[in-house]
C-alpha cells in the first residue's frame, strides 16, 4: 500500500510537470502582448518597452518558464500583469469558494443519488423505479446553467425566497452564506444527482446479481438488509470512480453556474483572466485546477485501498 | 430440532414446478426426505438442478416462479406460498445452502469471520456480537481451517478456494440447520481439496443428523457422498432410487447414458469411450464385483491406443525436448520502481516427448501446466532453460523464427467459447492458421481445407457460415480442434480441452481427439487436472506440483504404482465411479 | 449448455424501448440538421426589425427573437452546428483515443504507461478548460470548441478501448490467433477491433451527448460558435433577458438541447445493453 | 431571506446603498491600468480634482474654490479650498497639486491618458492655498480634462500601493474590496464638504445585465447603474416599487469604417453606408428605443453639441446610387464585432440594413477587449467595426489623428481644431462645431446613437446621477427619501 501511494505520488509529480510545460508554452501562443493590453489604447512604444521590462515578458521564454514553474510548488504564482498584485492570495480565496460550492453540490447530489438510485435499482421493474430512472435520464439531458436560470427565475425573482446571486463567505455571515449557496448548489446538484443516480442504479443492479448477495439472503437476511449490508459497499466502488471524475470536472464545469450566480470561484477567475489576457493568472489557475484534479485522483486511490482489500494485491 | 427421532420426516416436496414467462424450467418435482438422509441430485448442465435448490430456499431469480408444495419440518404451511418475511426466518436457520463458486459467493469486502458471525446474529441465536465472533472462530476451526483466528480476520481473496469453501460450509452449519443444500460445492476445487471438503461435509452432516441435498453433475462424487439419487433431465426427474441401485442397474436410458459417458474406465468394443449414443452396450458397475471386471475390461481394450506409440517411441526421434525450463512471473504492476514480487511458475523442468507419443501432463491448479504449454507453443518465453520443439529452439527465438514452429504445433484450449472469436464466422476461424505471414492466400484451397476439416471433426459443411454462439459447447470444441489441425501440424497440444464440457460431450470429444491423433499421426501433449481423462488418453504422464515435475513415467506405472508422495495423494483423491461404489 | 443450443442471437433480439426512443430522438435531431442544409423557413441570420419578438404563429412556428429572426429556423440551423461539433469532436477523440487505447492494451509496459499517463494529463484538462484556453489563444470559434471538446473526450475513448482490449487480449482466441502466427496488427484488426467496436460505439454515443452539453455551455459562456450563426447554447443565453417577458424564447433551444442529449444518452444505454456480453447469453 | 431579515434590511436602508455594475476593476490604480471601471468606482468618491464636471457637462469648482486665467490665457491660478484632508489624515495643499500634476507627466503614470497633461509647461506653488499652472499654449480642453481622472489629486505619502489602496480627498474611503464581488465604501467623518446621504455605499459587480436585475428584484441591490440590457426594463417600468431613469452618457456608439482600406477609402461608399442605415431603427431594435440619435460624434452634454441628423437621413435609394457611382455594387465586407452586448445587438440590425442596399456584411466576432484591441485597434486589420467610445470629449482623439484606427485624414480639421482649443469659450464652441461638421460631411464614421445611461433603482432611492458625463459614478448624492 505504501508503495502504491509512492507510485501514485511519483505519477502525480510527472503528470504535473508535463502539464506545466504544456500550459506555459501553450499560453505563450496567445495573440496580444500583455503590455499592450495592460496599457490599452494609445500606448506609446517607450511605454510598451518599459512595461514589458516591468512584466519580465522581454526575457527568453525558458527563463520565464522556470521563473514561474519553480515558484508554483512554493505557492508563489508571481505578480499578475493586470492586477499588479500577487496572484497566490487571490487564487486561495477563489479555491475556497469553488471547493465549498462543488463539494456541497456533490454531497447533495450523492444524497439524492444514493437513495433514489438504489430504489430505482431495487424496483427496476416497478413503475416507481422506472419513473425515477426516467427522471434521471431527463435530468442528465438538462444543461446545469438552464437549471440555474430556472431556479433563479422561480425562487429568487418570482417567489423572492432567496437572493438571486452573490456570495458570502461562510465565516462572514453563515445565514447569508446558506441563503446564497442554496440555489447554485441545487443547480449543480440536480444535474449531478441525475447523473449519479444513473450510475448508482446500474452499480446496485450489478451488485444485486452477484452471488454473495444470494449467499447473504440464504443466511436469512431480507432483500434490503442484504443489499444494505453487503451490496452498497461493493456498489460504492464504481460510484466512487464516477464521483471523483465528476468532482474533478465540476470544479471547472461550475464556471457556468458561477457566471449565472455571480460567484467568485476559480472558474470565473479564469474566464476574467482570459478576458484580460492575464497570462500568469490564467496559467496559475489552470495549474491549480490540474493540481486539484490530480489530488482528487490521489485521494480516491487511497479511498479505494480502504474500501477494497483486494486492491492491495494490485488488481 | 428437539426431535430426537433422527428418521422423522424432514422435507416433502410435491409437484414442484418452476416457470418463467415463456418456459417451464422444472416440472413435476417430487422429493421426500427424512432427517439424516443424503440425497444426490444429478444431471447435466441446464437440467434444472440449481433452479430446484433455489426454489427450495425461496430464492428463485427474478422472472422465475414456483408452484406446488414444499413442506419443511417444523413449519406449518407451504413454503412456496410463504412470504419473504417467513422465509427469512427459515433460511440460514432450518435450511442452509453452500454454493458452487467459493470466491463469488462470499462478499469480497467483508472479513470472513464477520460473514460467518452474521448468520448467527441475523437469527439472534447468540446474544452478543462478540459471542458470535467467538463462535465463528470455533466454527472455522470445526471445518478444519488451519489457524481459524487468522482466517476469521482474512478477506475472502486471502484464502484459497478450498479454504473459502470451508468457510462457506462453516457458515451454512452455524445454526445447525435441519436441511443442508449443496449446489456443486466442489466443482471449482482441485481433486485433493475436493476430497477433503467432501469428507468434511459428510462428517458434519453425520454428526448433526442433518438432511443433505447434494447437487452435482459428477457421478462419482454422488457415489461417494449420497445414499439416494435423483436423476434429472430437462427439468424432470427421470429416475430415482438408492445410489447402488441406480448406478448398477439404471432403468432410464438417460441415466445409463450418463453413467456410460462418465465412466472413463469402460470402453466399447472398439476401445472407444461410451457416449450417450452407444450407452446401450455399456455394463454398469456392480457392487458385488467392483474391481475385477471393469478394470480388466479397461486394460483389455486399451492397448489399441497404447501399444503403437510405445513402439514408436523407441525408434523415433524426439519431437519435444525440454531442459531445465524455468519461468518466473513478476507480480504486482510492472511499476516504475520498487521491487516487484515473483511467482515461480516453472522451476526447472526437463522431459522429452518422442514422435507419436501421447504425453499427459497432470497437476493441480497453479502447478504450471498452462505456462508450460504456452512456452511449448512459442507464445511465451522461458526465463531460462532450453526448449526444442520439432527442431526449433524456442528459448530466445524471434517472432519470425517461430513461424516454422507454429506450422508444426497447434493448440486446443479449455474454454470452447472463449477460444473462438465470437465475431468471426467459423470458416474464418478455422482458416486463420492458414493465413500465417509468408503463406500465399488461396481462398479456394482454403475453402476446401476448411470443409475437409469440418468433415473430419464431424460437423456439417454449412457450419462454416455460422458464428460460434450458434453451436453447443461440444461442437465449439470440435471447431477448435478443426482449427488446430487445418495446417497439418506434427504436434497438438491441448490445455484441458474437456474440462468445461458435460460428461456426455466429454466422451465424444475425447474419442474424436483420440481418432484424429491416430489418423493424422500426431504427437499429443495433453494437459489436465483430471487423472482419469489423462489415464484414458495418454500413454506417458508427468505429474506436476508447484512448478516441478515430481514424477514421470508410463500411464500404467504412475497410476498403478505411484512412487512420489504427491502423486499418491493425487491418485487417491481422484474418484472413479467404480471405486466409489465399491467402497460404499 | 451442451445440448442447449444458444438460440439468443443478438441480431434477432427485439429492439429495446430505450434504443427506439433514443434512436428516434437522435434521428429527429439529425433530420433537423439535414433539413437545414436544404431548407429553413427563413434565413436564420437575417434580422427583420418589423417582426421582433413574436409568439408562435403559422408564419413563425416558434416565434421570433429580438431581431425578428425566425426561431424555428435558428433551431434547425443550430442542430447542424450541434451535430457538426459533436461529429468532429467525437471523431477526433475516436481516431486518437481508440488506437492509443488498443496500443496500450495490446502492448502493455512502456506504451501503456505513457498512453495512460497521457490520458491522465488530458483528464486533468476537461473540455471546458481546454476550450477556455483555446478561446484565449485562438479566439472563440466553432473550430476551437470542436477541438477542445474532442481533446477533452480522448481519455474516455482511450480508457474504453484499453479496457476492452485487455479483456479481449486475455481470451483464449487471442492465444489461438497468436498460435496461428498472426502478428499484432492483424490481431488488432481481425480480433480486437471487431470485439471492442460495440464498446466504442457506446462511447461514441455517450461522448456525443457530452459534446452537445459542452457545446451549449461554451456557447453560453461566449466561447463557442460566435454570432450571428445560431447555436442552441447562445440562443439560450440570449433569451435569458426575456425570461420574464418571452419565456418561450428560452424553451425552444432548451428543449432542443435536452432532446439531443437525451437521444444520445438513451441510444448509448440501449446500445450498451445490446452489446453487453452478459446480456447476450441465455438470459 | 425570511421576513426578519427583510425588517433589518429596512432599518439599514437609510444608512447604506448598494449599486450594481457590470465590469469589475482589476485593481485600483488608474495611473497604470487602462479601463473605465477603476475611475468609475474611485473618481468623485475617493479621488477628487480641482474641478469637476457636473451633470450637464459644465466645469464646476471642487478642490479649487476659484481660478483666474492670465498670461495670454496660458496660466491658471487656482485658489484652493481650505480644511481639506486626505483620508490618511494629511492636509491637502498646493504642494499636493504640484505633486499630482508633475506625477502625471512623470514615468509613474503609464496610462495613455497622461498625454492630456503634455500641454502643461510648469506648476508653481504660490502658497499653501494657491497654485499656478502654466500651459505651453492656451487650451480649452485642459481645464475640462482636469475634471477627469488625470486631474485626480494625490498625497505624496499615499501613492505607494495604488493598486490596492486608494487615498484621496473624497467623501468616501474604501472599507473593503471583495475581489470578484464588491467594493465597500465608508463615509469619511472628516470630509471637507457635504457628507453623503448614506454611511455606506457598495458597488457590486456582476457578469451581465440579467444578473444585476435579478439581484435588484430579489432585493440584493438598490440601484442598477448603466444597465446594459434595455430588454429587461419592461417589467420594472410597470412596477411602482422601482424607478427607471434614462440619462445620457458621453459614450457614442460608433460604426467605424476603415478610412484607409478598401472599400471605405472611398468617401462615397462611406456616405452610402450613412444613408443606408436607419439609425432610429437601430436604436429601436438593438436597444429597445433607449439612446439618442444625434447624427454626429458628440454627446448632448458637450458644449459644441448640435443635432446633425439631417446630414444623412435614412435614404436607401441614395445609398444604392452612391454605391453604383463608386462602382461598389454587390459589395462584400467583413464586419468585426467586439463581444459586447451593445455591439452584437447593433451588428445584427446593421447587417440586415446594409443587405437592403446590396452590401453583404459578414460578421466576425472579436473578443473584447483583448482581440478587438489587438486586431482592430492596434493592427487596424478590419473593414468595419462598431464600438462604444466612452471617453469624454473624444472627437479630436478619434478624428484628429490619422494614425488612429479610424484612419481619418485629418488635414481638413487639424488647423481649425488647434485654433478652437486656443480661442475663448465662444470661439472654442464655434470652431469645434465646424470640426464636427467636416467630419460628418466626410462620413468619417457613423455615430449610430449616444449610449443611454439607464438606471433602474428601488423607488425610494434619490440623488442618482442620471447622466454619465465623465468616467466617474458619483455616489455622493445617492440616498433614500
Ligand atoms: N435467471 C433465470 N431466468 C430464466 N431462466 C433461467 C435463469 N437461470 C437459469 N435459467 C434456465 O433454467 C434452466 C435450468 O438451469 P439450472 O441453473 O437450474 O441448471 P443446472 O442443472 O443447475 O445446470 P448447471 O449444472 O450448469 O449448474 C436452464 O435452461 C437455464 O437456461
Ligand atoms: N501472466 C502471468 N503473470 C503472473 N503470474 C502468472 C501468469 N500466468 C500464470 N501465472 C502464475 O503461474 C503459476 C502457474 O500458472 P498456470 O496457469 O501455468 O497453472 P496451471 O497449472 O495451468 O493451473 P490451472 O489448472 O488452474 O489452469 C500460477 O501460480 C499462476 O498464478
Ligand atoms: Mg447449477
Ligand atoms: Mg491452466
Amino acid at each position: 500500500m505504501g508503495l502504491r501511494i509512492l507510485i501514485n505520488v511519483a505519477r502525480f509529480v510527472v503528470t504535473y510537470v508535463v502539464a506545466t510545460v504544456a500550459v506555459f508554452f501553450f499560453m505563450r501562443a496567445i495573440p496580444g502582448d500583455p503590455a499592450q493590453i495592460a496599457l490599452g489604447v494609445n500606448a506609446t512604444p517607450e511605454l510598451l518597452a518599459k512595461t514589458r521590462a516591468e512584466f519580465g515578458t522581454d526575457r527568453p521564454l525558458i527563463v520565464q518558464y522556470f521563473d514561474w514553474a519553480l515558484g508554483l510548488p512554493l505557492g508563489d504564482f508571481g505578480t499578475s500583469y493586470v492586477t499588479r498584485q500577487d496572484i497566490s492570495p487571490l487564487i486561495a480565496d477563489r479555491v475556497q469558494v469553488s471547493l465549498i460550492l462543488v463539494i456541497m453540490a456533490m454531497i447533495v447530489a450523492l444524497a439524492i443519488a444514493v437513495p433514489f438510485g438504489t430504489y430505482a435499482a431495487v424496483k427496476h421493474r416497478n413503475p416507481s423505479g422506472i419513473l425515477i430512472s426516467g427522471i434521471s435520464q431527463l435530468g442528465v439531458a438538462i444543461p446545469n446553467f438552464l437549471a440555474g436560470i430556472l431556479l433563479v427565475v422561480v425562487f429568487a425573482v418570482g417567489l423572492g425566497w432567496l437572493p438571486a446571486n452573490g456570495w458570502t463567505p461562510p465565516g462572514a455571515d453563515f445565514g447569508d452564506f446558506l441563503a446564497r449557496v442554496i440555489l447554485p448548489v441545487l443547480a449543480l446538484a440536480s444535474v449531478q444527482g441525475a447523473i449519479l443516480t444513473r450510475y448508482v442504479r446500474s452499480a446496485v443492479m450489478e451488485v444485486m446479481s452477484e452471488d454473495y448477495l444470494r449467499t447473504a439472503r440464504s443466511k436469512g437476511l431480507g432483500k434490503m438488509q442484504a443489499l444494505v449490508k453487503h451490496g452498497l459497499r461493493n456498489a460504492s466502488i464504481p460510484v466512487l470512480t464516477v464521483t471523483s471524475v465528476q468532482l474533478a470536472a465540476l470544479i471547472i464545469g461550475a464556471v457556468v453556474i458561477e457566471r449565472v450566480f455571480v460567484i467568485p470561484g476559480l472558474g470565473s477567475m479564469l474566464l476574467d483572466a482570459v478576458g484580460n489576457r492575464d497570462l500568469l493568472t490564467v496559467q496559475s489557475v489552470v495549474m491549480v485546477l490540474v493540481a486539484i484534479t490530480l489530488i482528487i485522483n490521489l485521494v480516491v486511490d487511497v479511498l479505494y485501498t480502504i474500501l477494497d482489500p483486494r486492491i492491495r494485491k494490485g488488481a | 430440532m428437539a426431535d430426537n427421532d433422527v428418521r422423522s420426516s424432514l422435507l416433502d416436496v410435491s409437484n414442484l414446478a418452476i416457470k418463467t414467462k415463456t418456459r417451464t424450467l422444472v416440472a413435476d418435482f417430487n422429493l421426500s426426505m427424512k432427517r439424516g438422509d443424503r440425497v444426490g441430485l444429478i444431471g447435466e448442465s441446464g437440467s434444472g438442478k440449481s433452479m430446484t435448490a433455489s426454489a427450495l430456499m425461496g430464492l428463485l431469480p427474478e422472472g422465475a416462479s414456483a408452484q406446488g408444495s414444499i413442506q419443511l419440518a417444523g413449519h406449518p404451511g407451504n413454503l412456496v406460498d410463504a412470504s419473504d418475511k417467513e422465509l427469512q426466518k427459515i433460511r440460514g436457520k432450518d435450511m442452509a445452502m453452500v454454493f458452487q463458486e467459493p470466491l463469488t459467493a462470499l462478499n469480497p469486502l467483508m472479513k470472513v469471520g464477520r460473514q460467518v458471525a452474521e448468520i448467527m446474529t441475523t437469527h439472534k441465536v447468540v446474544a452478543t456480537k462478540a459471542e458470535a465472533r467467538k463462535r465463528a472462530v470455533e466454527l472455522l476451526a470445526s471445518v478444519k481451517l488451519p489457524d481459524p483466528e487468522r482466517a476469521a480476520r482474512a478477506y475472502p481473496h486471502q484464502l484459497s478456494g478450498g479454504q473459502r469453501q470451508r468457510a462457506m460450509l462453516a457458515m451454512a452449519l452455524a445454526n445447525d440447520p435441519g436441511l443442508l443444500l449443496c449446489d456443486e460445492p466442489t466443482t471449482a476445487l482441485d481433486v485433493t481439496v475436493q476430497r477433503q471438503v467432501l469428507e468434511l461435509i459428510q462428517e458434519s452432516v453425520a454428526e448433526r443428523g442433518t438432511g443433505l441435498l447434494f447437487i452435482t453433475h459428477d457421478l462419482s462424487v454422488v457415489a461417494n457422498v449420497c445414499d439416494r439419487v435423483l436423476v434429472m433431465n430437462n427439468g424432470r426427474i427421470v429416475e430415482e432410487g438408492s445410489t447402488a441401485q441406480v448406478f448398477s442397474n439404471p432403468q432410464h436410458p438417460y441415466t445409463r447414458g450418463l453413467l456410460a459417458a462418465s465412466d472413463l474406465n469402460a470402453t466399447d468394443a472398439e476401445g472407444r469411450l461410451f457416449t450417450v449414443a452407444s450407452a446401450a452396450a455399456y455394463t454398469p458397475p456392480t457392487i458385488e464385483d467392483p474391481q475385477a471386471q471393469p478394470q480388466a475390461q479397461a486394460e483389455a481394450e486399451k492397448p489399441a491406443a497404447t501399444a503403437a506409440p510405445q513402439a514408436a517411441a523407441e525408434g523415433n526421434q524426439l519431437v519435444i525436448s525440454v531442459k531445465d525450463l524455468v519461468r518466473t512471473y513478476p507480480v504486482g504492476r510492472t511499476a516504475l520502481f520498487g521491487k516487484p514480487g515473483e511467482v515461480q511458475a516453472l522451476r526447472g523442468i526437463s522431459f522429452d516427448v518422442a514422435a507419436g507419443q501421447r504425453f499427459g501432463v497432470v497437476g493441480e491448479s497453479g502447478s504450471g501446466k498452462s505456462t508450460l504449454l504456452r512456452i511449448l507453443a512459442g507464445l511465451d518465453q522461458p526465463t531460462s532453460g532450453s526448449v526444442q520443439v520439432a527442431g526449433n529452439q524456442i528459448a530466445g527465438a524471434k517472432e519470425k523464427d517461430l513461424l516454422q514452429l507454429r506450422q508444426q504445433l497447434q493448440i486446443v484450449f479449455q474454454d470452447p467459447m472463449g477460444s473462438l472469436d465470437p465475431r468471426m464466422k467459423v470458416r474464418d476461424i478455422i482458416a486463420e492458421p492458414l493465413l500465417a505471414p509468408g503463406q500465399k492466400v488461396d481462398s479456394a484451397k482454403h475453402r476446401r481445407q476448411v470443409a475437409e476439416m469440418l468433415g473430419a471433426v464431424g460437423l456439417p459443411a454449412e457450419a462454416a457460415e455460422r458464428f460460434p454462439h450458434q453451436f453447443s459447447g461440444g461442437q465449439r470444441q470440435r471447431i477448435s480442434i478443426a482449427r488446430a489441425l487445418v495446417c497439418q501440424p506434427k504436434v497438438l497440444v491441448a490445455d484441458e480441452p474437456v474440462s468445461a464440457l458435460d460428461v456426455s460431450v466429454r466422451a465424444q470429444v475425447l474419442n474424436l481427439l483420440s481418432d484424429l491423433v491416430d489418423d493424422y499421426q500426431l504427437t499429443l501433449v495433453f494437459v489436465s487436472h483430471d487423472l482419469s481423462v489423462v489415464r484414458y488418453i495418454c500413454d506417458n504422464v508427468v505429474v506436476m506440483n508447484h512448478g516441478q515435475i515430481v514424477e514421470s513415467g508410463t500411464t500404467e506405472q504412475i497410476y498403478g504404482n505411484p512412487r512420489h508422495e504427491y502423486t499418491r495423494t493425487l491418485v487417491n483423491s481422484s474418484m472413479s465411479l467404480r471405486e466409489e461404489l465399491a467402497s460404499r | 449448455m451442451a445440448q442447449v443450443h444458444a438460440v439468443a442471437k443478438p441480431a434477432r433480439r427485439k429492439l429495446s424501448p430505450t434504443l427506439i426512443v433514443g434512436g428516434s430522438l437522435v434521428a429527429l435531431v439529425l433530420l433537423a440538421a439535414l433539413l437545414s442544409f436544404i431548407w429553413t423557413p427563413y434565413d436564420p441570420i437575417q434580422a427583420v426589425p418589423a417582426d421582433r419578438l413574436q409568439g408562435s404563429s403559422a408564419q413563425h412556428l416558434m416565434g421570433t427573437d429580438r431581431y425578428g429572426r425566425d426561431v424555428f429556423s435558428g433551431v434547425l440551423y443550430g442542430a447542424r452546428i450541434t451535430l457538426l461539433v459533436g461529429l468532429v469532436a467525437v471523431g477526433i477523440a475516436l481516431l486518437i483515443g481508440t488506437p492509443l487505447g488498443i496500443l496500450a492494451g495490446m502492448r502493455g509496459g512502456v506504451a501503456e504507461e505513457v498512453t495512460m499517463r497521457g490520458a491522465d494529463i488530458l483528464l486533468a484538462f476537461p473540455a471546458l478548460l481546454v476550450a477556455i484556453m483555446f478561446g484565449a489563444v485562438f479566439g472563440a470559434s466553432t473550430l476551437t470548441a470542436m477541438l477542445a471538446i474532442g481533446i477533452g473526450s480522448i481519455p474516455g475513448f482511450a480508457r474504453v478501448a484499453r479496457s476492452g482490449t485487455l479483456q479481449v487480449m486475455s481470451t483464449e482466441y487471442i492465444m489461438a490467433a497468436k498460435a496461428a502466427s498472426q502478428n499484432g496488427l492483424r490481431i488488432a484488426r481481425r480480433h480486437v477491433l471487431p470485439n471492442i467496436i460495440g464498446m466504442v460505439v457506446v462511447q461514441c454515443s455517450v461522448s456525443f451527448a457530452i459534446a452537445v452539453l459542452a457545446e451549449a455551455a461554451l456557447s453560453f459562456l461566449g466561447l463557442g460558435t460566435p454570432p450571428p450563426v445560431p447555436s442552441w447554447g447562445r440562443m439560450l443565453q440570449e433569451s435569458q433577458q426575456f425570461l420574464g417577458t418571452y419565456p418561450m424564447l428560452a424553451v425552444w433551444p432548451g428543449l432542443a438541447i435536452a432532446t439531443a442529449v437525451l437521444g444520445f444518452t438513451l441510444l448509448g444505454d440501449g446500445l450498451r445493453d445490446r452489446f453487453d456480453p452478459k446480456l447476450n447469453g441465455e438470459r | 431571506a425570511g421576513s426578519s431579515s427583510t425588517a433589518t434590511q429596512d432599518a439599514s436602508q437609510k444608512s447604506s446603498v448598494t449599486v450594481a455594475l457590470t465590469g469589475e476593476p482589476v485593481n485600483l490604480d488608474f495611473t497604470t491600468t487602462a479601463g473605465a471601471a477603476i475611475p468609475q468606482a474611485l473618481m468623485s468618491n475617493v479621488y477628487e480634482g480641482l474641478v469637476e464636471i457636473d451633470q450637464d457637462g459644465k466645469i464646476q469648482p471642487l478642490l479649487a474654490e476659484s481660478w483666474e486665467l492670465g498670461n495670454g490665457n496660458k496660466t491658471y491660478t487656482f485658489k484652493l479650498r481650505e480644511g481639506v484632508t486626505f483620508s490618511n489624515g494629511e492636509a491637502f495643499t498646493a504642494d499636493d497639486v504640484k505633486f499630482s500634476i508633475d506625477r502625471v507627466k512623470s514615468d509613474a503614470w503609464v496610462s495613455s491618458l497622461k498625454a492630456k497633461m503634455d500641454i502643461v509647461d510648469s506648476v508653481k506653488v504660490i502658497n499653501d492655498t494657491e497654485v499656478a499652472v502654466t500651459l505651453k499654449k492656451p487650451s480649452n480642453a485642459w481645464l475640462f480634462d482636469m475634471g477627469t481622472l488625470v486631474g485626480a489629486m494625490f498625497d505624496p505619502s499615499g501613492v505607494e500601493d495604488l493598486a490596492s489602496t486608494a487615498i484621496g480627498t473624497g467623501p468616501y474611503e474604501i472599507e473593503a474590496w471583495n475581489r470578484g464581488q464588491s467594493i465597500d465604501f465608508a463615509t469619511r467623518d472628516d470630509y471637507w464638504g457635504q457628507k453623503p446621504a448614506v454611511d455606506k455605499a457598495t458597488l457590486r459587480y456582476f457578469a451581465d445585465a440579467v444578473a444585476t436585475t435579478n439581484a435588484l428584484q430579489s432585493g440584493d441591490v438598490d440601484v442598477v447603474y448603466n444597465m446594459q440590457s434595455p430588454e429587461l426594463l419592461s417589467s420594472f417600468e410597470s412596477n411602482d416599487q422601482f424607478q427607471v431613469l434614462e440619462g445620457t452618457s458621453n459614450g457614442e456608439i460608433v460604426l467605424s469604417m476603415n478610412n484607409k482600406k478598401a472599400p471605405f477609402d472611398d468617401k462615397r461608399v462611406r456616405q452610402a453606408v450613412m444613408y443606408a442605415i436607419d439609425r432610429q431603427a437601430v436604436v429601436d431594435t438593438a436597444w429597445n428605443g433607449y439612446g439618442t440619435v444625434v447624427g454626429g460624434p458628440v454627446p448632448t452634454t458637450d458644449p459644441y453639441y448640435e443635432d446633425l441628423n439631417d446630414v444623412y437621413p435614412y435614404d436607401p435609394e441614395k445609398a444604392k446610387q452612391l454605391l453604383k457611382e463608386a462602382g461598389a455594387e454587390d459589395l462584400s465586407i467583413t464586419f468585426t464585432v467586439p463581444t459586447r452586448p451593445y455591439a452584437t445587438a447593433v451588428s445584427e440590425i446593421v447587417v440586415s440594413q446594409l443587405a437592403d442596399v446590396g452590401i453583404k456584411a459578414s460578421i466576425e466576432s472579436a473578443e473584447f477587449p483583448a482581440v478587438w484591441l489587438d486586431q482592430v485597434f492596434t493592427k487596424k486589420d478590419y473593414q468595419m467595426s462598431v464600438v462604444l467610445a466612452v471617453e469624454s470629449r473624444d472627437v479630436l482623439a478619434m478624428f484628429n489623428n490619422p494614425d488612429y484606427y479610424l484612419g481619418y485624414d485629418n488635414s481638413k480639421i487639424k488647423d481649425i481644431a488647434a485654433k478652437a482649443d486656443a480661442a475663448d469659450e465662444a470661439g472654442y464652441v464655434a470652431g469645434m462645431k465646424k470640426v464636427v461638421r467636416t467630419i460628418v460631411d466626410d462620413a468619417a464614421a457613423d455615430t449610430l446613437f449616444i449610449f443611454p445611461n439607464i438606471v433602474v433603482a428601488k423607488s425610494g432611492v434619490t440623488g442618482i446621477p442620471e447622466n454619465s458625463v465623465t468616467e466617474a459614478l458619483d455616489l455622493t448624492g445617492i440616498g433614500w427619501n
